[in-house]
Formats: C-alpha cells, structure tokens, sequence
C-alpha cells in the first residue's frame, strides 16, 4: 500500500476528512453561528459527491482489504446523497432543539457515513467489523440526541428510550454476529474474503453465516430482529428518523452484497434459503403490523420493515440479476422513504405531534406538501410511474426468473409479497385519506423551513424521476451488481483436494476431531487448518 | 485443549452472556452480558487462529476489544441518560413505546 | 321509381319524422307544427305503399336489402336490413299507413286540450309507432321483423303511458311491456334457435320436424304475448289506459295484428310443424270465445272493444292454425279497419262524455248520430252482419276451420260469432240508446271535422273493403302463400248466428240497462282479475321473493364474507402488534430466538 | 401524424392532467376548459383511428415503439386491432361526457379532472398496450385514482347492519364512501397482484419477453395455462365484476361520483373482461378451453344474479350499479363463449354497456345532485319537471333490456347466438331469461321515479332538467346507444376483424396442442357443438337458392368432413380458420 492506493478511498477520507473539519469548525464557531455547521456539512458532502464523479476510485488498498469498484461507488454515491438529504431536512430541527450541540450531530452523522461508504467495498471481516461499527456507534448517539433532564413524557425521556433499544438490540446483536464471524474466519482459516469464497463447506461455516444474517439483519430491521424499528423511529429525532430509516438499511444491504454475494456467494446454499424465509416473515410481519398503527412514524417503521422484506426476496434469488434489482430497490426506498419522513416530520413539527390525524386536511393548509406525501406513499405502494414501482416489479421479475429447487418457494413468495403489497396500499391509503379526504383543524398552511423544503424536493425530484425513466438507474444497478459477483470457483489447493475426495458431504464434529468425508481427523495443535476444516 | 474444547468453551460462554442479556433487568448488568458474548466470539477468534497456526485470530480480537469499549463507553452514557429520566437503570422502565 | 323504393318511403318516411320531432325540439314543442310534420309524413308513407301495392301488382314481389350486421369465421353470420315487398307486405303497408293517418288525423282533435309540448311529444312517439310497424311489415327476413316487433312493443310502452301522470296508466304501460317482453323471450330463443339450426333468419328455411315445431312454439309463445292471447292476454284492457286513438291504433288495427303477421309471415315455417298449427287453432278459438264472454261483461266501453280485439285475434290465429293463411290475412286487413274505426268512435264518444262507463253514457244516438251510425257499422262489419267487411273475413275463417275438420274450434268460433253480435248489441244499446245517463251524455255533441274525416274514411273501408277480398287473394296469391283461386261462399249459420246476437241482445238491453242474472254471474265467474293476480302472485311470491333473497345473499354473504376476509387482517394486526410489549428484553429475546432458529436450522437443515 | 395517433390519444389526458397543475383551482373555467380539451383530443383521435384503420387490411395497426426499459426488453409499444378501435372510441365518448356532466361540480374541481384524467390516460394505455408489462402498468394507472375519486368527492349512505357476519360492522364503516373506496381499491389490487404473478407466469414460460406478439407465438405447457389462466380469471375478473369478486362494484358505483360512476361502470369493468380475453385467453388457449364451462356458468350466474339483486334495489344507484354487473356477465359468457359470435358479441357489448351505463349514472347522478336523495321511493314524477332527463332515462333503459334498435340488442343477440352454438347451449337460454328480468326492474324503476304524479308536497323543490353542457353529455351517450342500435357496422366490423384473428390464435392453437397430446374432445367446450356441416350457408352453396331444404342436410360422414376441410396443420402454424379445429377434434 502507498499513497497511489489511497485514491482508491478518496471518498471514504473526504467524509472522514469533512466529519473532522466539522467538528474543528464547530468549536471555533460562537454559539449563535452554530447552525452554519449544518451547510457547512451538506456542502462538504456535496463536494464529495461531486468528487465522486471525477475520482477514479477502482482498485484494491489496504492490502487487498477493500476494493473500489463501480458497485461501491454505486451505494457511495446513494449514502452521500442521503446524507445531504439528511442534513438538509434536519437542519432546522437540530438549530432549534439542540442549539449548542449542532457541531456534533453533523459530526456524529458523517461519522456514520464514512462508515457507510467504506462499507460496500470491504473485503476483509475486520474491516467489516470496523466500519459496520463506524456507522452503527453514532447512530446510537445520534438516536437519543435529544437530551433534557427530569421529565419521564418529556423528549428527552423519549430520547433515551429509542436510544437505549436501539443501543441494546444494537449491540446484542453486535455480539451475536461476531460470534457468527469467528465461525466464519475460523472455518476459512482467515478473515480475507478470498479466505472465504475458497472455505470448505462445513455446518460451522454455514452458522456462521447464519449468525452473520442475524446480525446484519438487526440493523435491516429484519423479523424477528426488527422489534426496535417502531419504537426508536418514534422516540429519535424527527430527521434523524428519516436519515435513520434510510441510510443506514441501505448500508446494511451494503454489507450484505459484501458478505453474502462477494464472500459467500459460493455457498449461497447456506444462507439463500434461511434469507427467503426472512423475507417472508419479514414481508408478513411489516405489512400486517402495519395496519393498526395511528402514528406516522411507526407505520412507516413497519412499512420499512416489509419493503427489507422485498429486498431480502431478490437477495436471496442469490443471482446477479436479483442482486441488480436489490440495488435499484434500494435507490428507490432511500428517496422515498427518507421523503415520507420529512413530509411527516414537517407536518409533526407543526402540529407537535405524530399521529395520522396531524395530517388531516393537508391538502388545503399546503397543498404542494400533500402532493408530495402522495407521492411518497404511491411509491411506497408500489404504484406505477413512481419509483417504488418499478422497484417492487422488478423484484417480482427476479425472484420469479430463480430456476433450481427454490423456484417453488419463489413464486408463493411472489405472490404472497405481491398480495402483501395490497394490504400495504391499505395502510398508506389511510395516510392520503387523513391528508386528501378530511377537513383540517385550521387553514394555516404548514410552516417548512428552506432546508427541509430542498431536501423534501430532492426526494420528491429522484422519486418521479426514476419512476418516469427508470432505464439509466437500472443500467447502473445492473453493472454496479455485476462488480459484486463473486469470483468463479478457484481450484481448490492440492492439499485439500485429497480431503474432498468425490463426496463433498459436510464435515461433522465428532469427538476428538472432525469426521470429514468419513475420514476421522484429529484435531491435535499445530494442525494445518486446511486439514482440519476441510480447505 | 483441543480446538472442539475452546469451542465448546465459547459456546457456552455465549450462552452464559445471552442467558444474562435475556434476564438482567439491571442495563448495566445486560451490558456485561454483551461483553461475554463478544469475548466468547473473542475466545474463537483466538482459538480458531491458535489451532490453525496463525495469527489473524489475535488481531481480530484486539479489534474487537476495542470496538466493545467504544460501544461500552456510549452504552453507559445511555445509561447515564436513562438514569436522568427515569431515575433508576432498569430497561423495562423504558417502555412507552409500545404495540 | 321502382317498388322497393317506394316500400322504402312508406317505412323510411315516418322514420324521418320521429328522428325530426325528436331531434329539433321547436317543432315538437309546438304540438301542431309537429302533427302537420307527423301527418304528412305519415301520408308519404301511405302514397309509398299504395305505390308498392300497385308496383307489386304489376311487377310482383322484389326486394332491396343491405347488409346490416356481418361476423366472420366459423359461424358466419350475414344479417340483411330491406325492404321485401310482395302480396302481403305491401296491402299490409298500406292497411298500415292508412290506419296510422287516420288516427293520427283524429287525434288532433282528441288531444286538442293537451299542452303542445305533450302532443309534441305524443306526435313523435306515432311517428315513431308507424315506422316500427312498417320495418316489421316490411321485413325480408326474421330478424327484422324482430326488430320491428321489439320497437314496435317499446312505442306501445310509451304511447300507454302517454298520460304517464295518471299511476294506472303509467303502470298499464308497464305491465304491457313486462307481458310482451315475457313473450318475447320465446321469439329471441326462437330466433337465436333458429339461426342455430339454420344459420339464417329466412322464413323459409327446411327444419327437422323437432326442430321446427320447438321454433314455431317459441314463436306462438311471442305471437300469445303480442296478440293478447290467453293467457296473456292480460296487459291488452289495461292498455286502454293509453289515448284512444292510440287504442285504435295499436291496440286494435297494427300492433297486436303483429302476432298474426309473424304467423303469416313465417308460414312456410309453421307449416312444417302440425302440432303449432293444431295448438294455434286451439288456442286461438278458445281465446275467442273467452275474451268473447268476457266482453260481454264490460261495464268499459273500450275494454269491451279491447276483449274483442282478443276474440277477434282468437279467429285470425285460429284460422292460421287452420293453415289457411289467407283467411287469417284478410281477417287481419278488414278487422284493422271496422276495429280502427270502432275505438275512434268509442274515442269520439269519449271525447265528449268524459268518461269510458257505459253507464255515464246512454241516449246518445240524437246528438252524435254520425257517431252513431259508424260505430254501428263498425258493430256490425265486427260481428259479420252479411255484406259488412267482418262478414266476408270471418266467413272464410270458419269455413278453412271446418275444412280441415277442426270442430271443436268451429264450434267455438260459431258461438264467438253470435256472442260477438251480443256484445257488441248491448254496447250499441247503452251507449247510445235509453235515457242520458250523466249530464256530459246530455250535452255530447259531435266532434270537429277532423275527428269525423277518419271517421267516414274507415266506416267506408269497414262497411266496403269485404268486396275486395277477391283483390286481395290475386295480391297474395302472387307469393307462395296461396294457390287456386278465391272463392267465397255464404256462410249461412254464422249469419243467422250473429243476427240472432243482436236480436238476443235487444231482448236483453232493448229496454232496461239492467244486466241480466246470468250476465252478473258471467261477471262474478269470469272477472278478469283472476287471471291478474295469478300473475300479481307470481310476480311478488316468485321474482321478488328470489330477488330479495338474491340481494340479501348478496349483502349478507357475499360481501360480507369480503369484508370478513379483511376483518381477519384487521383484527389479527390488532392482536399480534401486542406482542411488541415496549420492553426491550422481549425484543432481545425475539432476536435471540430468531438467531437460534436460524443457527438450528443451518445445521440441521 | 397518424404515426402517433395512438400516443397522442393516450398522451392527451395525461398532458391535460400535467398543465392543470399549474393552473390556479380558482380558475374554473379555464380548469374545465383545459380538461374538456384533453378529452376532446382522446375522443378526435380516437374518431381518426376509426376512420384511419385499414379494415381489408385487418391486424394491429398505427403501431408505434419506444423502448423503456431495454434491459427486460419492455417496451412503450402501442397498437390497435380492431377492438382496440372499438374500445377508444367507447372512452372517447364516455370521457368528453363525463367531462361534461361535471362540469358543475363545485368540490376541488381542478384535483377532480386531475385525477380523472390520469385515470383515464390509463384507460386508453390498456387498449392499445401490446408490451404486457406496460399493459399491466396502465391498467394500474386506470384502477389507482378510483380511490381518491370516490374517497374524495363520492357519497355515503348506511347500510342496514345485519346477517350471520355482523360483527363486521363493528370494524367497516359499512356504506361509507371511505369504505367503498377502499374495498374497491383492495380488491381490484388484490386481482392485480394476481395479474402481476399470473403474468410472471407467462413472461418465464413465454421466452422471457413481453412482447405480446411474441407471447402470442410461445407455447405454454399445459398444466401452467390452466393454473395461470384461473389467476388471470380472478384478476381481470375482479375488475370485470365476476361474481363472487363483484362485490366491490356496488357499493363502489354507488358511492362514487357521477363522472366516476360512468368512467368505472362504462369503462373501466372493460378493463377486466378486455384483459381476460387479451391476455388470459388468446395467450393460453388451453386455460380458455379447459375452464371455458366454468367461466361461462359464473357469467350467467353474473347475468341472473346481478338482475336480481338490482331489483331488490330502492337506491337509485345501486340498482344502476347491480345491472352493470349483470351486463357485464354478458360480456363474460360471450368471452367464455370462443366462437365468433360470441366474442363479436362479447366486445360488442362492451361499447353498448358503456355508453350505455356511462348515460344512466349521468341521470341518476342529476336526479340524486338536485333532489338530494336516490331512495327511489321517495321520487315520483320527475319526468313533469326534468323531462329531458325522463327521456334519456327511458332510451338507456330500452339499451339496458336489449331492445332492438339500441346498441344493447346488437351486443346481446350476438352473444346469445354466439352461445347457442356451444357446448352449453342453455346458457343462450339463461341470457334471454336475465334479459327479461332486467326488462322487469328497469321498467318499475323508470315508473317509479319518473312516472306517477309530480311531487305534490314539493319535498323536491330544486329539480329541474338539465342544462348547458349536461345536454351534451346526455346527447353524445344518447345518440351513441341508437346509433349503434341501428348501424352496428360502423364498429362491428372492425371487431369482427380482430375477432377472427384473435379467434383462430385460440381455438388454433387449442386444436393443435390437443391433437398433439391426444386428448381432445375436452376443449371442444365453447366450441361449435353443432356441427358445421350441420347448417350449411347457402353462400357455400355457390348460387343454390334459398329453398332448397339445407338445414336438412344430415352430418356428413367424417371421412368426407376430414376430406372436405383444409389439411390439418402442424404445431407451429395457426390453422387458417377455427374450422380445422372441429375438424381436429372429432
């Protein structure tokens, strides 16, 4: 490694760079002059995003630990824009609620980013580990940001709580994939994806691969590990939320295309199958739970947590097209989730409060706003020539396309998501109802300040946009999956291809040793670990 | 000490950890919990490395040491803040949000 | 101009006034405006036929049709709209027409006192009547005839309920409609068979036996509902809620004949299934002596005439049971004439008594003695007083019915003849005979002269249009209908039968206005409302009941088996959101279960 | 310009939709005048395809390609065929009316025609889409916007609470206009989900494209046809108002407002019976052919049912709403029906049922807007003081019962004629009963509201007739019903022309498959249970005249049949004409 590979993670450093300067600017600032912090941080990150269409950022650093490549530029790109967005929608909220402390939100989210972006193209477990926790510490922060003492309704009490679920769950499940990783490098005999595409299948493998889906899975919001999801989008800040709901899921898919499709994309039949099953749950679990829900962000909440479902069903297609389709996905969910949320955010904090019947009559107070939440929930529904549309067809398409013994499953799971995807249209109806068909309390139009408004625009642009021209972005998914792929089968090393023999049947723990391929072998110290665990 | 031992011996250790992560209501006493959790993935690391006679296996686990005081540190400033609204650190306190 | 052309004018003419009446509402709203439209073109139409009658007894039949409606492939199906003008179709247009514009002449006096929008409006619908009618007659093939049939009934339906104020009318014009319509299902089926058997709607298309008496069945069951016959000949006295004028025009002289033309019509078809025709002469006779009785207890002056209608229908249907077309044919022409003229002479005394009780009117005869003397040669020519038109036609009937051995009908026909000239004696008598029964009786006077021109005009027709029956079987015999040649012989005992019914009827009437005991009883036995409220019962215990419970099944089942699909998602939401407690331990203990399913099934999948 | 007829007939509502945006709502005038002029341009263009498309020539036409979406080879491809002609000119017509007839509407009117003019983009898009994925995407477009439309500007009524299910009133808000909406939108959505997999179904089997001429060349095997095609069924069928999947579409019409009761009545329930033939049944024939009896009974079922229940009805609307889904179940036997006729006949009455439905919710929307109440009986009279409305009324309602003369009777004798020929004929029988029952409820309706004395308490005393632009509504649906009663070839033969073609695609390759796999009289369901020989035309007769007794003719033996018909083709090929197939299969 030298400063030539360092182009490589141009991106990476410039967020990490700006997070610091943030940070610096924000202790020179006066207190007054705090809220220049938020541009400040929107338009490092837009210089960045610009960047990332000049730098050439391809290659492999760090030695062989990360790689750029057009598929990492891709989620890159979609987490600094999320970022901005972020900013942009919570700059208003945060000068008002947190005033002295604005510096550090701006901190703490880029932090998060730069996790983010390095996380696509990571390679090794370790730097898995590093960034996956870069992004997820600040969160924890950021969640229960909102501090005021004494008062158990007031906001700050609401602000520890969806800190401390999110903490808690966060950081079990944290252990729990860890776990799952030592499996997984034990068995490898190394924490290089390399190690990994070439490990020999074994049922400790599969755990840890297993454990690993749980893991990333928590921070998806994937049932069952998806019970934080309402509670701490209803407690965190309102823009946090949206930059919360979004950003962070998009990483995770992130990390799983790195993982799964990257790493373990050999052994899709480990953990393809334990995913679709997810997906179902997951689909069911979100939908149904849906229902019920009178306030916004919870509905969204859940509503997110069954649009992981559809992603988790092209995902475990485990092909290149399905992963294309995850990608798109995606793009879509980003724009218009973390627009929904500002929508919704926007109107709580004029109405103080976050319940369904805060909408009510939008489209006289501000009609412009109300046009955009219909959007937004059109595309969360999947409805046609706005993005979510395209997005769920598309997984529709890839998941039917799956040919082999999960074909079967596929198809009830596209019809079941496809009838899910009605009853989801119920609850997001009810949203447009309270807007579109009730009469509002008064006639003020809602007040959105200039940051929240760009920011709800940006949203509103992207969801339109893709849903009227969805080809470039589905180009770009396409080639940006294909860089994902893993590596076709290596030939595997003399030394254990003598193990393998003609029945490639998993290796079994047995006492004293393994039993593989019916051979017992011991596992006395010093052993070569090819010999132990099969490669 | 057989590789299968220093596995079995992480297992149950993380069992112990999500035994005590279920049971705790005490937020400091779930935070331990965690932290077995993570040694016993720490104890794999190491013995995995050990017994395949390299060194990955060490470095993992001193990344992992510290990341979980990171998160440890930010965990009991949760706490801390759980404390102040609610006057006690029991997790079930939070729950007013809820179905 | 050749002879289809001119059969097109006399269809095509009344079409063009309807579609001007109805399109440009100043004309119609101006009630005179609009009859002098719908008169004169309703004279065109006459002027056409007349011409077509002329042209055919020159030329003979022709035709001129047009594609109307083509489906390709396997089944193809080619159906022609035209004119087919031959030996019946075109005397049939003219009786038709001019029928029509004596009427429609007569109404401009009856209706003086509507509004002139209404008359508008009432003008448009005769225009529209008298098009349908000449489509019908016209038809070169079923499906046509269908066409105007259907028309036909819909206008009847207007024109019913033309006062459609009044609720009986405006349920008469209804019920008419729901009979015929009923009927009409046979004449679809039958057509929709027919097709089906032949791939066509020729009249004179070769069926299997079964197959053409199935189809002649379904025709006879349209032929019952369109010609008042038993037993649905129940919507016929209650359309006499319409105008009289539209009585006599409809009800009496075109539309209910449509029945018997469709028989005509398709002959070559009935005449390949002898069971229709046996059942059609059945039916036809019973329905004459029935509806005969029945007549003979109206206290309606126009009911009276309307159950005579179905008596006289009865004969024709009978006669072409029979198979002697040409006698149900000539029945058909001569009795639209004397009928026409004895509705617009019950509408004239209506006019000027206010009401149709035979009991507000009585004594007549001094102050409306042209009124008089029409209706009693209307009577007469109706009850085949020798010498009349109705004599002629009527004789042919039951002489082709003993022809062909058919006795029982015969008998009924010979005792339908002489209650004919009983009813229509007492009608007579208390009408315009006795002492005035009201004070409107006793200040009648005799209606305008545009009232009296259709008057005289049909009077001729009905007292003359007998001796031209030679005429008309030279016209028909011109189409494969009738052969040989015409002859007519005096029919003896239905002559001295019908006299005797007036002689009866002045014993009975002559002096009194008392009804006779076996009359009441004939009343009690025979009202017509039992045969209503067959219906009425059919009606509300049969199609509503299942409609109601058609609905209820709808509301309380069906749909709420719908919304019990959704309350299950509804209500399971309601109960599964429970399990997220608030407590973050169960969330903790949810993903570790979740991550032990998952560990458990990686390795013992 | 007639290159892109078809996108401009689609593109207009859609481009009126866009430039109301930006046009202040206090502006009314210019909203309606922008709204009138986007459906004035559909229904122009749609005059010019009829007038443009070259009917010897036959087959799609004014075919144009964008490529959407590469990549899954989607592609914007639109064309017409000959009921697409038909079909455009039906929601020309029915769009400039219900432009028209709401012309008045006082409520959010710039949002009304927004969203009714999205809907109705969508309309257009279905009948001319030939990429099946974009079909699916305008048909979405077309289903969507019913939610607001009713949610919005509809009206509610109560609806007795009753029956074994009762605690479901506890939870709906049954009868209010929320609840129709939604039920409307969950159950059309639901059928689309299962459109979407049935689709799925057909693009894998289908050679991974979604061209449907390409579609319509793949084979499907077998067990997938008939497991698609129940799919497709309850999909479309849904739309279509399929009984038991019908009953979003009462409660539905009878809430909505008036535009949006004749666009969704008159339109839109095409939609459903449309795709079930497009792509249900001409993509897989052996589904058609398999479940062609089931299908058929459940129309008539749908014919009877639905009359019946309407004449329970006292709610003006609701009886209104019940008849289109006896109609509809018209439209359905004449689909399950396969044969010419039927088909002519089933297309046919989608135009007739339109226009002709399109013009009943436009009275009973003005009857319900100036007496404020469609309890029928409280009305009586009305045609005294709306005599305009009363006559209108009175020529939909001859439509309605199939009375001769009316576009009704053209579509209904076709499909009866058309269902005597198949294997069932008492279905031909069952229509004409279903007929004459509607003859029976429409009739005591027009009595009861129009008829009988004027109201003599005034209890009414804002009715009057319509007015201005509400006459151009009436008149355009009106003229429509008669002129087609009397000139059904202005689109008959159009149709005719594409049911030919799209005929021989099914019982062709019916024929094919089936004496492929040596099964064959079960899909002679539908199919010409009479043998042709069995009525020979006299045009086959060269010039023999009418006489001669030709329906005598006996069965030809089959030896001679198998000689008199065209040499029986191979898979892969169409067989020319549907008659090969009975050939094949006897």
């Amino acid at each position: 490694m030298n400063l030539h590979d360092l182009r490589v993670l141009t991106l990476d450093i410039g967020v990490a760079l700006s997070a610091i300067l943030v940070l610096l600017v924000d202790l020179v600032l006066p207190a007054a002059r705090r809220k220049l912090t938020a541009p400040l941080a929107a338009l490092l990150l837009t210089a960045v995003l610009v960047a990332s269409f000049f730098v050439d950022t391809t290659g492999t650093t760090a030695w062989g630990a990360y790689s750029g490549s057009a598929g990492t530029l891709f989620f890159q790109r979609l987490f600094l824009a999320a970022g901005i967005v972020g900013i942009l929608g919570g700059m208003a909220h945060v000068a008002k609620q947190t005033r002295f402390r604005q510096g550090e939100y701006y901190f703490l989210l880029l932090c998060s980013l730069a996790g983010m972006t390095l996380l696509p193209g990571v390679r090794d477990l370790i730097l898995l580990l590093i960034s996956f926790e870069l992004m997820g510490l600040p969160l924890y922060v950021l969640a229960a940001y909102e501090k005021s003492a004494g008062d158990p309704q007031g906001r700050g009490a609401r602000a520890s709580e969806a800190g401390i679920k999110l903490y808690l769950v966060g950081a079990a499940s944290t252990a729990i994939a860890l776990f799952g990783l030592s499996y997984l490098a034990g068995v490898a005999g190394g924490t290089s994806f390399h190690a990994l595409q070439t490990a020999h299948h074994t049922r400790l493998f599969a755990l840890g691969a297993v454990l690993v889906l749980a893991g990333i899975g928590f921070k998806l919001g994937v049932a069952p590990f998806h019970m934080w999801v309402p509670d701490t989008y209803e407690g965190a800040p309102g823009p946090f939320v949206a930059f919360l709901s979004a950003a962070p899921k998009a990483a995770a898919i992130a990390a799983l295309c790195a993982v799964f499709f990257t790493g373990l994309g050999q052994h899709q039949a480990d953990w393809a199958p334990a995913m679709a099953g997810l997906a179902f749950l997951t689909m069911f679990v979100g939908s149904i739970l849906a229902i019920p829900q009178k306030n916004v962000r919870r509905l969204l909440a859940y509503s997110g947590v069954a649009h992981v479902g559809y992603m988790l069903l092209a995902f475990a297609t485990g092909t290149t097209d399905g992963l294309a389709m995850v990608l798109f996905y995606a793009v879509a969910y980003v724009a218009t989730n973390v627009g929904a949320f500002l929508v919704a955010h926007a109107v709580a904090a004029d109405s103080g409060d976050d319940l369904a019947t805060g909408l009510r009559g939008l489209h006289k107070r501000s009609p412009w706003l109300a046009v955009a939440l219909l959007v937004f929930l059109l595309s969360l529904a999947g409805i046609p020539f706005v993005a979510g549309f395209w997005a769920k067809l598309y997984v529709f398409v890839a998941a039917w396309k799956v040919v082999g013994p999960m074909r079967g499953f596929m198809h009830v799971l596209v019809a079941v998501g496809a009838v899910l995807s009605v009853v989801a249209l119920f609850f997001y109806m009810q949203l447009a109802r309270a807007a579109y068909m009730e009469d509002p309390p008064d006639e003020k139009p809602v007040r959105v300040a200039f940051g929240l408004r760009v920011a709800i625009v940006a949203c509103l642009v992207a969801v339109v946009g893709i849903g009227a021209y969805p080809g470039p972005l589905l180009e770009a998914s396409h080639a940006a999956a294909a860089k994902f792929e893993a590596p076709s089968p290596r030939p595997i090393p003399l030394t254990a291809r003598w193990l393998r023999m003609n029945d490639p049947s998993p290796p079994r723990l047995v006492r004293g040793g393994f039993l593989i391929n019916g051979e017992h072998v011991s596992d006395g110290p010093g052993m070569n670990h090819h010999t132990v665990l099969g490669d | 000490m057989t590789l299968t031992t220093c596995l079995i011996l992480s297992a149950a250790l993380f069992s112990v950890g999500l035994y005590g992560l279920l049971t705790r209501r005490h937020a400091v006493g779930i935070l331990l919990s965690i932290e077995v959790m993570a040694n016993a993935a720490n104890l794999n690391f190491v013995a995995f490395a050990h017994y395949g006679g390299a060194s990955w296996g060490q470095a993992f686990a001193l990344f992992v040491l510290g990341l979980t005081v990171a998160e440890v540190a930010i965990g009991l400033a949760l706490v801390m803040l759980l404390f102040r609204s609610h006057k006690d650190v029991l997790v079930d306190l939070a729950n007013a949000f809820k179905h | 101009m050749t002879t289809p052309m001119w059969a097109l004018i006399a269809v095509f003419a009344p079409l063009a006034s309807a579609l001007l009446l109805a399109v440009l509402a100043p004309i119609r709203r101006r009630g005179g405006l609009a009859a002098a439209v719908s008169i004169t073109f309703a004279l065109a139409s006459l002027v056409g036929a007349i011409f077509a009658v002329i042209g055919t007894l020159h030329a003979g039949g022709s035709d001129w049709t047009r594609s109307w409606l083509a489906s390709g492939g396997a089944l193809p199906l080619s159906v022609t709209f035209g004119v087919h003008v031959d030996g019946v179709s075109a005397p049939m247009l003219a009786v038709v027409a001019l029928v029509a514009t004596c009427v429609q002449l007569f109404s401009t006096g009856y209706l003086d006192d509507e509004s002139s929008a209404s008359r508008g409006r009432y003008f448009a619908y005769q225009s529209l009547f008298l098009f349908s009618m000449q489509l019908l007659v016209a038809a070169p093939n079923l499906l046509q005839l269908f066409f105007g049939w259907e028309i036909v009934g819909a206008t009847s339906y207007l024109l019913i309920g033309y006062w459609y104020k009044k609720p009986s009318a405006a349920r008469a014009a209804v019920k008419a409609f729901w009979v015929t319509k009923f009927a009409d299902m046979g004449l679809l089926i039958g057509l929709v068979a027919l097709f089906g058997f032949t791939g066509s709607f020729e009249w004179t298309a070769q069926l299997a036996p079964a197959a053409a008496t199935a189809v002649t069945l379904l025709f006879v069951l349209a032929v019952m509902g369109k010609s008042a016959q038993f037993p649905l000949h129940v919507w016929l006295p209650d359309a006499m809620e319409g105008p009289t004028p539209v009585s006599a025009l409809l009800h009496a002289a075109t539309m209910v004949a449509a029945g018997v033309y469709l028989v005509v019509r398709a002959q070559p078809l009935f005449a390949q299934a002898p069971f229709t025709q046996h059942f059609l002469a059945y039916l036809g006779a019973g329905t004459a002596l029935f509806a005969a009785l029945l007549a003979l207890v109206q206290t309606d002056l126009k009911r009276v005439l309307a159950y005579s209608t179905c008596s006289q229908l009865g004969y024709m249907l009978a006669a072409l049971g029979a198979g002697s077309a040409f006698a149900g044919f000539f029945h058909l022409t001569t009795h639209a004439f004397f009928k026409a003229l004895l509705f617009l002479a019950a509408g004239s005394v209506i006019h000027a008594v206010g009401s149709n009780e035979m009991s507000k009117m009585g004594g007549l005869w001094k102050k409306m003695p042209l009124t008089m003397l029409v209706f009693i040669a209307g009577a007469f020519s109706l009850a085949g007083f020798p010498g009349f038109a109705g004599f002629f036609s009527k004789d042919l009937i039951i002489d082709s019915l003993s022809e062909h051995h058919l006795w029982a009908p015969y008998a009924a026909l010979l005792l339908g003849a002489f209650l004919t000239a009983l009813y229509m004696g007492r009608a007579i008598l208390l009408t315009f005979f006795g002492p005035h029964e009201s004070h409107e009786a006793e200040h009648a006077h005799e209606p305008g002269w545009s009232m009296k021109l259709p008057l005289i005009v049909l009077a001729l027709l009905s007292v003359g249009a007998g001796f031209f029956g030679g005429d008309l079987w030279h016209l028909a015999s011109l189409t494969d209908y009738v052969h040989g040649v015409y002859h007519f012989r005096f029919g003896a005992v239905a002559s001295v039968l019908a006299l005797s019914g007036f002689v009866v009827a002045w014993v009975a009437w002559g002096k009194t206005r008392e009804e006779p005991a076996l009359a009441r009883s004939l009343a009690a036995f025979a009202n017509r409302a039992w045969v209503d409220r067959l219906y009425v019962f059919g009606y509300r215990a049969g199609l509503l009941l299942v409609s109601d419970v058609a609905a209820w099944i709808d509301r309380y089942i069906v749909d709420a088996l719908v919304n019990v699909v959704g309350s299950f998602f509804l209500l399971g939401a309601r109960r599964a959101r429970r399990l997220q407690t608030g407590n973050v331990q169960d969330y903790l203990f949810a993903m570790s279960l979740g991550a032990i399913a998952l560990a458990v099934w990686s390795i013992w999948r | 310009m007639t290159h892109h007829l078809l996108s401009l007939i689609v593109g207009a509502p859609a481009a009126a939709a866009l430039v109301l945006f930006s046009v202040p709502a206090t502006e009314k005038l210019f909203v309606r005048i922008v709204a009138l002029t986007g459906a004035l341009i559909s229904l122009a263009g749609s005059i010019a395809v009829l007038a443009t498309y070259n009917l010897s020539e036959g087959g799609f036409q004014l075919r144009e390609t964008y490529p959407l979406v590469p990549r899954l080879n989607i592609s914007l491809s639109l064309a017409a065929d000959g009921w697409s002609v038909a079909l455009l000119l039906l929601t020309g017509l029915i769009i400039v009316a219900g432009v028209l007839a709401s012309w008045t509407l006082e409520n959010r009117q710039k949002e009304f025609f927004i969203t009714l003019l999205i809907l109705v983009a969508g309309v257009f898009g279905v009948f001319v889409a030939q990429d099946l994925f974009v079909f699916f995407l305008f048909y979405e477009i077309a289903v969507l916007p019913m939610y607001l439309l009713i949610g919005i500007w509809g009206s509610s009524h109560a609806i007795t609470e009753g029956g074994p299910f009762k605690y479901i009133w506890k939870l709906f808000n049954i009868g209010d206009k929320q609840y129709a909406a939604m039920k409307l939108t969950l159950m059309l959505l639901v059928g689309s989900a299962l459109i979407l997999v049935g689709i799925l179904a057909i693009y894998s089997n289908g050679g991974h494209t979604f061209d449907l001429f390409a579609l319509a060349k793949a084979h499907y095997p077998h067990h997938m046809q008939l497991f698609a095609f129940v799919l497709l069924w309850v999909g479309f069928g849904s739309l279509a108002g399929v009984f038991p999947f019908h009953t979003w579409s009462p409660d539905g019409h009878a809430s909505a407002p008036t535009a949006v009761s004749m666009l969704h009545a008159g339109v839109l329930m095409k939609l459903g019976a449309f795709g079930l033939i497009r792509v249900g049944m001409i993509l897989l024939p052996d589904g058609a052919h398999f479940w062609a009896p089931f299908v058929g009974t459940v129309a008539v079922i749908n014919i009877v049912y639905g009359a019946l229940a309407a004449m329970h009805q006292k709610d003006f609307k609701y009886v209104v709403a019940y008849s289109s889904v006896s109609h509809m179940g018209v439209v359905m036997l004449g689909a399950a029906t396969l044969n010419v006729l039927a088909w002519n006949g089933a297309v046919f009455q989608m135009v007739a049922h339109g226009v002709m439905t399109g013009l009943l919710f436009a009275l009973v929307g003005h009857v319900y807007e100036r007496s404020h109440t469609r309890d029928t009986q409280r009305m009586g009279g009305f045609a005294t003081v709306m005599p305009g409305v009363a006559t209108f009324f009175t020529i939909a309602v001859l439509s309605s019962l199939g009375l001769p003369g009316t576009a009704g009777f053209v579509a209904e004798f076709l499909v009866f004629l058309g269902a005597w020929h198949s294997a069932y004929s008492w279905w031909a029988v069952a229509g004409v009963v279903g007929a004459f029952v509607t003859a029976v409820y429409v009739l005591t309706i027009a009595r009861r509201v129009f008829w009988g004395p004027p109201d003599p308490v005034k209890q009414f005393h804002e009715l009057r007739d319509v007015r201005r632009t509400e006459w151009g509504a009436l008149w355009i649906l009106g003229a429509a019903i008669v002129v087609l009663g009397f000139w059904p070839g202005l689109i008959s033969s159009h149709i005719d022309k594409a049911t030919v073609a799209n005929l021989q695609q099914v019982n062709g390759a019916a024929a094919v498959t089936l004496n492929d796999s040596g099964h064959a009289t079960r899909s002679t369901v539908g199919w010409a249970k009479q043998s042709d020989a069995h009525r020979v035309r006299p045009s086959m007769m060269g010039s023999a005249p009418l006489h001669p007794s030709y329906a005598l003719t006996r069965p030809m033996p089959a030896a001679d049949r198998c000689r008199s018909a065209p040499p029986i083709q191979r898979a892969g090929s169409r067989a020319p004409d549907a008659t090969t197939a009975t050939v094949v299969m006897r």
